[in-house]
């Protein structure tokens, strides 16, 4: 392999992923402000962490485990 | 074109397994409750992100050089590797694995060495994991910064509240009998010391836990990491009702007289005294609670004040992102996605229900019998996981009577938890790791 | 060695400990306010630390070891 | 007498060779420079007082144990190190020096048993290395602390930068190509690795570069770390010349619109998109990338400031301190001394100045056929070197039109051309490491 | 009931021997004069707690794993050892332990392999040990932690201090010849390397005896670490006796002149100037000179601010705290009580007396026959012991002339004996270590 | 070698060591003083460190490893 090769797939990368990383931003920008818009900035986020949790979480992680486990097994055997 | 096809073979949309992705959104999961619940965010986030880290497909970044050699699958390498670990030579990339992971010492060195030889290197979790839990160094260095944070002060003006910390460590027990039963039933495949490690879980303590797991069962360790540490964080959630369900409103009213002053060279002497007594009785929990004594000594001595800080900030954050990290390195798809996995998380809930349980009937009991008036709801603080469920304790407190403050009554009990899980974890290590 | 075993003999051997561990602590706890009470809460420690010694303590430090030796040596020859 | 003799045979004096003085002349040339001209002075003083402990006659600080052996030169240890090495049993130490660079690893083993058989230990410098560059740490834990102190939100306000980012790395490839053109020439003697190695010099961004030449091209690192400081300290001589060439004075005077106000969800979930997508296309960005988004999103998630605060300050010193002097482990005059460190700065600086003219030659582009202004001088802010270059391209702003604030706007392009150089060097790992 | 004997086997009770007692007593004793007398608490907490720690029974936290197997004393495993070793096969643990130490490097490394494939590991403190004081890092990280304590001011303003610094040294070699004596007259049994460790107690400086004890005489760094900080502890005890004797009452009065201000631009030099020398005349105190010096300059230099910072707080505190438990795992038993012990403790304080005795006599002399006053209480404060050492000088002086404040003067005399026992330690290493 | 020997060469080394720094500290300090005296105690140095630099010191550096390495391959060769 030769430096030119090796520029242009180099230069090539570069902007693919960059570009991608333009897109996937923009589209995650656009799709958070519509649908998880920020209630109001005074709300900081620390404040929920030391708020205790008042939803049954443990059964959806156990639940999304569950399903994961259950689908790896069945694509193995 | 042969570049082209280079790049596309390096990247990871080319090697992705289904695995690895279910893994990748486990991680985001626990991020998602670390950022948003509050889930112990310091232990979570790492583990979250590590978790993710360990799972990019062709990264490697949780794998030994013998092991990334053996996913890299050249055959050459493989036929080296078969032959260094006593394998067919023509034994596939899988079954090696497998060969690996059972291997000798003197067997995984040549193996590694093939590695090395063929340019293939440690993953960088892999390296974190080596450095800060294989070598048993990072639970310790933790437990000692938590030493350095804990005031003996309210176990020290009611020692009785030790029973309590005793008591609620049956959860422990209760669940290596409970994993023993599952595994004689078919339904989980779990080893003695993995039982041992698994019941760890009930013993609320998240270093210990780590601790127990890199040496009974290091395969565990990924899902009993995240088991512990999303049940503490789950305290508020699992506590209240066994609380309730387990105790009168009468003696949920229980006003506790105030506790006295505790001195200064009593707060001095008693790391010295838990040391020698674990010195004399149980040399296996002298790595931890040696550490862990040895923190509290330079808290409460007031002459080294500077290690003590660092002990409690620098040092303890520090060891915190690595711990965090190569417990991440454990959540590999291969690992994870196991039916003991479930198994684990189910178990743990058992265990923590079982623990708040004993240390609450414990109470009740020595309220009855003692001279001193003693509210039941501190008992449920045995479990460790400081200083939330002392939190709970005040808080059901609070609904019973708004004028009774349980806190620091439950601080001893809370306090008396971490020495319990160290004692337990001990006693594991001496009857089952031997 | 089974679960039930290891149960028993577990949860005996952390209350055995934790029980040890009450009675050292309540027993020194009360030796320590009977035979060395704080003279005064206002004397913090590291008032000491700032003090030089004033007693000749290198005398009692290698008096222990040289009794420490001697009395070593001589169980083990 | 034969004391006297001892002791003179001990001192530097009796052992200096000219090569040693001259590094030692550059060490603190280096020092100078960092002190007085302020030229990166975090990592220059270590480099610099590194460069200088390295060449040490007697003292062989940077040496291993086999290395240390072989200069002591006593006949006995050569010979058995010669066998060894499988090197002939007359070699002299300098053949055997060649000999154990281009050993195998068992070959190497063996070499380094004789030598600690022998008394001979590693040199501090040496360990120095071994732990925190070729382990790769602490180039990676740096860039978690960098992480931790990037902000991404003018980036995310106006995502296009990242072009910008892109556009500056072209000068790490043009480089490439300029070091594999002088070797055709004959000029100069690089490999495709180390010319790859070298070209990442004109990413601007130091832990980078050390990355990827502790693993393409760990004999050149000693230069490439130079001037990949040294230029990084020269971007406000280096790139005004070039944007003014480039930029006519009404593009200089482009007023941009204000930046939007980012939301703090869109700051935690911007570092996991950014490792997703390295998961997906770019495993081998993951060890830098991931460190560094894990860092950003300990910095931005809110939930783990007291590990967010310990990256950002006691650990990111720490590392850099061991850093420095690990990088002055590779300025002994054997390693440095070569016309080869000649050409590394001359392409290192060819290397800075076509990424900046890249970026400034894509924002120009992206002015004229995009919808909102764009002022071409936040272009050269692409080639990363945080945040000298968004200043410098204010700055040049401000000459123009004393009244336009270019600085936030080039604060995108400048973070962009982190992660462009971070993902510039996954691809070169990729494609010349594999 | 097997439960119940693994259970009472694995308590120390069953396990303790009486040499382990006496060492917990020696810890307990070491805490007491750290944390009640201010004995130089910051390293003496941590090695008298280290040193319980280490006499666990049954736990050995201190051993390495081949010797936690040979004191397992399984009757199969030790046969195994016995071959690799090249002992008897009959051998019991107690030969084994001693041939072990004497082991060359590739009879250890068996051992090894087979205590670990039997299970066995290294104890928590020997990998403290390994990684903190074998490797020599922890003692340089610490000296570059004081070297960026250290104000070069007041010898800057007047060097002639460094005179006494030197002299100070006396004590050092006085030292040694009364080691070698004692052996050759058989009351104690120490080899020219043993004794010249053993001197370096003289030197007042913890990590300087740290470090030459563990290149010179690794067996005797329990005893020599615990010396030399307990001397320097007694520094206001054993000095000033000697001051009054060797001075007359108008010598005492002298007043000095006032130090001149010595530039930023001097102090920043002084410490190339010193490493140059070092690099010239004696490679031998490279590292430890080396890291003094880089410390130093970090400090001075003001544009490191941030390094500086964190090499005197987060990163010293780190070392100390590991450098102490590192000390503390060779204080077992066998290796501290024996008769040598007590002679290293005689040693030490005699080197201290010869030392603080050097350095008042060379200060008359100088105060004699220079031009310029100079009060001979400062002599005694180049032994180091920094800052104690100045501030008896200080406080001796004011008893003489209530109005003569020696503290500024006795501090040029103070580095300098820093300064002076790490080119004694250059010159021991060079001399005895070759 | 024996602990006379050693005692001798040993404090001789390091007296021989301390009076060159003595010198070479008071040559520096005269030296310094005399030829690059500070200009005002009230310019700290590190605005040095804030400011960016002015001259086209590059050059200095490029040609400082120039003339090294040139010099270090002729003594090789
Ligand atoms: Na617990
Ligand atoms: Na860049
Ligand atoms: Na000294």
């Amino acid at each position: 392999m030769r430096g030119v090769e090796l520029m242009i797939f180099g230069v090539g990368a570069v902007f693919v992923f960059l570009s991608l990383l333009v897109l996937v931003t923009s589209l995650t920008s656009r799709f958070m402000s519509r649908f998880f818009p920020e209630m109001a900035a005074s709300r900081p986020v620390t404040a929920a962490a030391l708020r205790p949790p008042v939803d049954p979480v443990p059964d959806e992680l156990v639940a999304v485990i569950a399903a994961a486990i259950h689908q790896h097994r069945k694509q193995r055997h | 074109m042969d570049n082209l096809l280079l790049l596309w073979q390096s990247t990871g949309l080319a090697q992705f397994e289904p695995g690895q992705a279910v893994m990748i959104l486990i991680g985001i999961t626990l991020l998602f409750l670390a950022i948003r619940k509050g889930f112990e965010p310091l232990l979570l986030v790492p583990i979250g992100f590590g978790g993710i880290m360990a799972n990019i497909p062709g990264a490697g970044l949780a794998y030994s050089a013998a092991e990334n050699a053996l996913h890299g699958a050249d055959p050459s390498v493989l036929a080296e590797m078969a032959v260094a670990l006593g394998s067919s030579v023509l034994a596939d990339a899988r079954v090696l694995l497998d060969a690996l992971a059972t291997a000798d010492l003197s067997q995984q060195l040549a193996a590694t060495r093939i590695a090395e030889q063929a340019g293939y290197g440690n993953g960088m979790l892999h390296n974190f994991y080596v450095v800060a839990i294989a070598s048993g160094v990072a639970p310790l260095v933790i437990f000692m910064g938590v030493g350095a944070m804990t005031d003996f002060g309210p176990l020290l003006a009611n020692p009785r509240t030790l029973f309590l910390g005793a008591a609620a460590q049956f959860g422990i027990f209760a669940t290596v009998l409970g994993a023993v039963g599952l595994t004689s039933l078919g339904l989980m495949d779990f080893s003695l010391a993995d039982a041992a490690a698994i019941g760890i879980i009930g013993g609320a303590d998240g270093p210990t836990a780590i601790y127990v797991a890199s040496i009974l069962a290091p395969d565990l360790l990924g899902p009993i990491a995240v088991a512990a540490y999303s049940y503490m964080a789950l305290v508020p959630l699992i506590q209240p009702p066994i609380m309730r369900a387990l105790t009168t409103q009468a003696e949920r009213e229980i006003v506790m007289t105030q506790l006295r002053v505790v001195s200064r060279r009593e707060k001095i002497v008693f790391p010295l005294v838990l040391l020698i007594l674990v010195a004399l009785l149980l040399p296996a929990a002298a790595p931890l609670l040696g550490m862990f004594c040895f923190g509290n000594l330079m808290k409460e001595c007031g002459v080294v004040g500077r290690l003590s800080d660092t002990a409690q900030n620098a040092l303890i954050n520090i060891t915190t992102i690595f711990l965090g990290l190569s417990v991440g390195s454990k959540l590999v798809a291969d690992k994870f996605l196991e039916i003991n996995t479930l198994g684990i998380m189910v178990l743990g809930v058992v265990a923590f229900a079982i623990g708040t349980a004993s240390g609450v009937l414990i109470a009740k009991l020595m309220n009855r019998f003692g001279s001193t008036p003693l509210n039941p709801l501190i008992g449920s603080a045995g479990v460790s996981a400081v200083p939330m469920a002392a939190r709970v304790s005040n808080k059901i407190g609070l609904e019973a009577n708004p004028h009774n403050y349980l806190l620091m009554h439950a601080m001893g009990p809370n306090v008396a938890g971490v020495v319990g899980s160290a004692v337990a974890a001990g006693v594991m290590i001496s009857l089952v790791g031997g």
